[in-house]
């Protein structure tokens, strides 16, 4: 006997498991990401001077940053969309695409963490409140970028094995974790401003 | 999601186009908005704006959420008023808060 | 009730002016408690013994066919804004915002520190003088006072609070280190001391300790005044974070601020002092 | 669907399962050896408040030095009594072990819906147990800065503290896992005509309970991580500046706030106490409609106050800050509030007590369990009361008042109203019945010594002494005409560890008993009693998928034969 539902939607609430499952564990996230922003909130509104993100931080690079994601989660839905069309060969280049894309986002990551600890004096998480919330906000938000590729990365490579099994369930697959991404990708879009423009 | 037919998707794929470009182009607004100077509180108001309605295209036409179950609505009403009272209340006490 | 909560424990001097009306509420909010727990616990072990399969072996499906049971939410729902609107907001807000300013108010700085309590008091300009982290040391200076700002030449610190009766006191609380409670029990005043913040915290002396002492004879705790309790986890000495608080009357309260200034006077540069009176 | 379809080694049947029915057991199992080794952590110090600076005896040697138990020590012990009662005992057993084990069953599912995330929650909890005892081993000893590691104290508090606080984010995440497992598995997985208003009450506290831990939980997480950095990293967002610490002055940054931990932690941890309630609530509704024989009084109404005290949850939660310097309007507000929260819970309590009028009440062992948690629930929730009025809490803040408050609800409260499951389902998991002797006699001597360790606490509170004192209050003369209840409470403690022993010897005996073979031993007409495969345990839950036909407490309908009509029965 298998469980029911992990496929076709249950008719009267119009879901399938794996969805109502994804959207709770964001709904879960939301809070998760809703205590660090008012933990923000709180300790900005507490002190009497609160540094500007750009006197620490590269817009430029984080602007670009921003487009990577936009497009990443675009390129994510255009592989679902693909697969709802058929097309197994789109779907893995736009996989490929929203890979790239993520690494692409990591590795500015990178670069831009690097250059603050390698300033001089070094900008460190224990130099001051707002370059603590900016290293532990955006590295909890890399963390759940590493996380979305090992995803990806997984269904781009071995798991896509199930398209020729069992199609339908692949593509709900895809769908969950294109939700997930494309959290993500709302996260940061809240990030962006609240750190670096505010 | 699973019952659209080849047509609705292609409809889709246009919508995704379009937010896409959109989305890019509020990026740049607010970038470009905060290079202007509008003040302390104007500047936060303006920048939030500008985010949520990024945020909204994003769940609105990536994730779905338009025409998503009531299950689902229902949800993620109950986060919003949890994240507002868990963003707000502790705000308020912290400026209530009796102290010298 | 007042009475059986004293019986209980609820210490039986209120020695300030808001301590009354704290014992107030507490009692009214007993008297709820308890009329609500024996009505319930008598009904409760009546429909035990009424309805036990022995006695009654077919269950009736519709069980209780009236609605007292909502009447009775609704009372309690009605005597809980009562309280709310009646005592505890009024009292709260005398707490909070009725913070008595003036010559007459004695003005107490009190620092907590593990495991013990400074009090700061402004000598006869006062105003406080300045402190500063950088100047402490626990041995000469625990508070860090400032000895070259022209305020802080007249104030002295001492290991004891000091008071007169009948006089509003206006406490600025504060701590060097982590969170304590300063609490009073026999005038039911408490508040936490948070890192980072001064705290004002009010109350006004009804009994000096000397009559306190004439209550304890005969108790457990004969010839042990009034206390100052840490009431907030703060590490290791948290138990045994005790302070003393001596309520004097006006004269009394005078001649120690008097003998205090000389003391300051004799020790000059000496910074070594402290008072043993207790 | 019999078990021999699925042969299994025993590691992949016992250990690696992924079956509702065993991950509920290892849930089960793992969270009352928490529940004693919490209990034992506390009759330790129970012997540190009776007779202060004395030896501890049998286990004094593990202590230390001369088996005396310093005051950090006892700083560690009880933060660690009160983590691992709450995060390790009473969470996974009423959450992880009942709601896993029977929600599925009451619900007419073959399993959860997500059964490899079932098992990753288990195996998630059991390292993050495993790792918050490690603690113990590491220099300074285990965190000891109360179960609420207020900072600044946590933050310059020994390594256990950074131990405790990686053990918290597995235990959280682990919950998160399961409530979202929860959830789904009662939206999706309900059968056929089981209805929302059709669902058992047990199965209501569970969803309630996985919504307040989806919600609340994750604020502490990050408020856990926050800490983290603070400690490990050196930011400062719990610290001000200008701190001097045994005459060193700090050295970060500055700017942080200990009120903002506090805010996060009591935004998880006020909604964390309904979690605690939530499921006993749960259990109790079900035997008690079991036992006396007719359906609940106020079904709906139990639904509605469930749904509203879980709202209002998440709006209280800084009437455990009153004392730290309120103001008027967020006071008003919180007490407010407070006062609203307790009239849900005078619902709930009134229905269950308005359900015993017209019954046909069997005493058996899980229903006085279930009944002794009436009162003392009762004790415990009245007594939140003067705590919940900022006036009142001025001088009860902190003091043995509110342990007292506390324990009424969660010991002799969800405690009884988890054995009482335990001897409810017993035949259920095993097939075999539990001995009434023994068990009557666990309820009672746990009844009497239950009100021995707790009710003098009340007196102490009201005498003003505080809680956390190493030496009980010693010190201090206001404590002086209550401080003989120590030895009155420490002995209850101890007599009510003896009394578990009932309990313990009830469990071995009776699983080596025979089976009865019955299936429905209570006449109860819930679908976990009908047609299923468990005992013995077999995958996929029920010989037929039962259809529901009906409300959960159809008992002593007039007109049928029997005196209960099971859910699955057609019309
Ligand atoms: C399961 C856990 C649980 C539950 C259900 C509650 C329920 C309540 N709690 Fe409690 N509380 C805790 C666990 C719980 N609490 C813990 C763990 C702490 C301390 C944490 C710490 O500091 O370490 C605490 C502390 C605490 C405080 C902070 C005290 C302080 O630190 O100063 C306050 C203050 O408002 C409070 C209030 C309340 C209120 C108003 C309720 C209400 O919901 C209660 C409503 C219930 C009723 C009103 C009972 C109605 C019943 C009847 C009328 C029937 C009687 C029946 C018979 C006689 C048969 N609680
Ligand atoms: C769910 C929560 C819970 C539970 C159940 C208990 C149960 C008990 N607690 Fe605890 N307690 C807390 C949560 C809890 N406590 C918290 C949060 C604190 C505050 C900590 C702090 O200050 O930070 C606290 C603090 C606390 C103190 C105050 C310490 C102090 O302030 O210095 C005391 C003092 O007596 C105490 C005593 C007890 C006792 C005697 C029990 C007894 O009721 C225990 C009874 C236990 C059982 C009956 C379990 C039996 C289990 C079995 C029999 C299992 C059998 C096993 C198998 C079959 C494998 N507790
Ligand atoms: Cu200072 Cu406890
Ligand atoms: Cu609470």
């Amino acid at each position: 006997m298998d469980i029911p539902y992990t496929v076709k939607n249950r008719p009267d609430t119009g879901l399938y498991n794996g969805k109502l499952g994804v959207w709770l564990f964001l709904a879960s996230e939301v809070m998760l990401f809703g205590g660090l922003f008012s933990a923000y909130i709180f300790l900005r509104t507490g002190v009497d001077d609160w540094p500007a993100g750009t006197e620490y931080l590269d817009v430029p690079l984080a602007t670009l940053n921003t487009l990577f994601l936009i497009s990443s989660s675009v390129t994510m839905v255009m592989s679902w969309a693909s697969l709802k069309l058929n097309d197994f060969k789109k779907y893995k280049l736009y996989t490929l695409i929203t890979l790239l894309f993520a690494f692409g986002f990591l590795v500015i990551k990178y670069f831009e963490y690097s250059a603050k600890f390698a300033h001089n004096p070094p900008y460190l998480p224990s130099t001051n409140n707002f370059l603590g919330i900016y290293f532990t906000m955006t590295g909890l938000h890399v963390l759940h970028i590493i996380g979305g590729i090992l995803v990806i990365g997984y269904f781009y490579g071995p798991g896509s094995k199930m398209w020729n099994s069992d199609p339908e369930r692949f593509t709900n697959r895809i769908e969950i974790v294109g939700l997930y991404w494309h959290f993500v990708d709302l996260v940061w879009i809240f990030l962006f401003p609240v750190l670096y423009l505010l | 999601m699973s019952e659209l037919t080849p047509e609705e998707v292609k409809h889709h794929i246009k919508t995704y186009v379009l937010v896409f470009i959109a989305l890019a182009f509020l990026t740049i607004v607010t970038v470009g908005i905060s290079y202007l100077d509008l003040g302390h509180v104007g500047g936060i108001i303006l920048a939030l704006i500008v985010a949520s309605i990024k945020g909204t295209l994003v769940a609105c036409y990536f994730m779905h959420l338009l025409d998503e179950k009531v299950t689902i609505y229902w949800t993620l009403i109950a986060t919003v008023v949890a994240f507002l009272i868990l963003i707000f209340v502790p705000l308020s006490a912290m400026l209530d808060h009796a102290r010298i | 009730m007042l009475e059986v909560l004293r019986r209980l424990g609820l210490p039986s001097v209120s020695a300030s002016t808001q301590g009354p009306q704290i014992d107030n509420i507490i009692s009214i909010v007993h008297w709820l408690m308890l009329i609500l727990f024996v009505g319930w616990g008598a009904y409760f072990i009546f429909t035990l013994i009424k309805f036990r399969a022995s006695k009654n072996p077919k269950a009736d499906y519709k069980g209780v066919r009236n609605h007292y049971s909502s009447y009775i939410e609704g009372l309690v729902a009605v005597i809980e804004i009562a309280l709310l609107f009646g005592f505890a907001f009024p009292i709260w807000a005398s707490r909070v915002n009725d913070v008595p300013v003036g010559t007459e108010v004695v003005q107490i700085r009190v620092i907590g520190q593990q495991y013990l309590w400074n009090f700061h008091y402004p000598g006869p300009d006062g105003v406080f003088g300045k402190t500063s982290v950088y100047l402490v040391d626990e041995a000469e200076n625990p508070i860090g006072l400032d000895r070259n700002d022209s305020f802080a030449k007249d104030d002295f610190y001492v290991p004891q609070m000091h008071i007169p009766v009948n006089t509003p006191i206006n406490i600025s609380l504060s701590t060097k280190d982590v969170i304590h409670n300063f609490k009073l029990p026999e005038f039911r005043v408490s508040q936490d001391a948070i890192p980072g913040m001064t705290i004002p915290v009010w109350f006004e002396a009804t009994m000096t300790s000397d009559e306190f002492l004439k209550t304890t004879i005969g108790t457990k705790r004969e010839g042990r005044g009034f206390e100052i309790a840490c009431a907030q986890l703060c590490g290791l000495g948290h138990s045994k974070m005790r302070g003393y608080l001596n309520v004097y009357d006006s004269e009394g309260y005078s001649a120690w601020q008097v003998s205090e200034q000389e003391y300051l006077l004799e020790q000059e540069d000496d910074d070594d002092w402290g008072d043993d009176d207790w | 669907m019999s078990t021999d379809q699925y042969k299994q080694s025993f590691w992949t049947k016992y250990i690696w399962s992924t079956d509702h029915k065993i991950i509920g057991i290892q849930y089960g199992i793992t969270s009352l050896v928490w529940l004693l080794f919490g209990f034992g952590l506390m009759m330790i110090m129970r012997y540190q408040l009776a007779y202060p600076d004395t030896p501890v005896p049998i286990v004094g040697a593990l202590l230390g030095e001369g088996g005396l138990l310093p005051p950090e020590m006892y700083n560690s012990l009880g933060a660690m009594h009160g983590t691992i009662m709450i995060f390790l005992g009473v969470v996974p057993l009423a959450f992880g072990a009942f709601g896993n084990y029977f929600v599925p069953l009451q619900i007419g599912a073959i399993d959860m819906a997500f059964p490899k995330l079932n098992a990753a929650s288990y195996w998630t909890y059991f390292a993050g147990s495993v790792i918050m005892a490690t603690g113990f081993f590491v220099p300074g000893g285990a965190a000891n800065s109360g179960w609420t590691s207020y900072p600044p104290l946590s933050e310059i508090a020994t390594m256990g503290q950074t131990v405790w606080l990686i053990g918290m984010v597995m235990l959280i995440t682990s919950s998160l896992l399961g409530s979202v497992n929860i959830l789904v598995t009662v939206i999706q997985l309900r059968t056929d005509g089981l209805t929302w208003m059709r669902l058992p009450i047990f199965v209501w506290t569970q969803f309630i309970t996985a919504f307040l831990l989806l919600l609340a939980f994750p604020p502490l997480e990050a408020a856990g991580v926050l800490q983290l950095m603070d400690r490990v990293v050196g930011t400062s967002f719990f610290m001000p500046s200008g701190l001097v610490v045994t005459g060193e002055v700090m050295t970060n940054a500055g700017g942080g706030s200990p009120l903002l931990w506090q805010h996060l932690f009591w935004f998880l941890a006020h909604p964390e106490v309904y979690v605690l309630i939530l499921p006993a609530f749960g259990i109790v509704a079900e035997i008690i409609a079991n036992n006396t024989r007719k359906p609940l009084a106020g079904y709906k109404a139990l639904v509605y106050a469930m749904v509203f005290l879980a709202f209002m949850s998440f709006i209280v939660w800084a009437h455990h800050m009153y004392i730290t310097g309120m103001g008027t309007s967020i006071g008003a507000f919180f007490q407010t509030t407070t006062m609203i929260i307790s009239i849900p819970s005078v619902v709930i309590l009134t229905a269950l007590l308005l359900s015993l009028w017209g019954g046909s009440i069997r005493f058996n062992t899980p229903m006085l369990f279930a009944l002794g948690f009436i009162p003392m629930f009762g004790i415990g929730g009245l007594t939140g009361l003067p705590l919940g009025l900022a006036a009142a809490d001025i001088h009860l803040h902190d003091t043995y008042y509110v342990i007292g408050h506390f324990h009424y609800v969660v010991a002799p409260g969800t405690i009884f109203a988890l054995f009482a499951g335990i001897y409810y389902w017993f035949p259920k998991i095993t097939g075999k019945r539990t001995n009434e002797l023994l068990g009557k006699l666990h309820f009672f001597f746990s009844l009497i010594f239950m009100n021995g360790v707790f009710m003098p606490m009340f007196i102490q509170g009201l005498a003003g002494v505080s809680r956390r004192l190493a030496d009980g209050g010693q010190t201090y003369a206001h404590a002086a005409d209550v401080i003989y209840l120590n030895e009155v409470m420490s002995y209850s403690a101890w007599l009510l560890g003896l009394a578990q022993i009932f309990f313990i010897i009830n469990m071995v005996i009776s699983l080596f008993g025979k089976k009865t073979g019955e299936k429905n031993p209570w006449d109860a007409t819930t679908l976990e009693w009908t047609d299923t495969t468990s005992p013995p345990l077999g995958h996929g839950n029920f010989e037929i998928v039962p259809k529901v036909y009906r409300g959960p407490y159809e008992y002593s309908v007039p007109g049928e034969k029997q005196d209960f009509t099971p859910q699955s029965k057609k019309v």
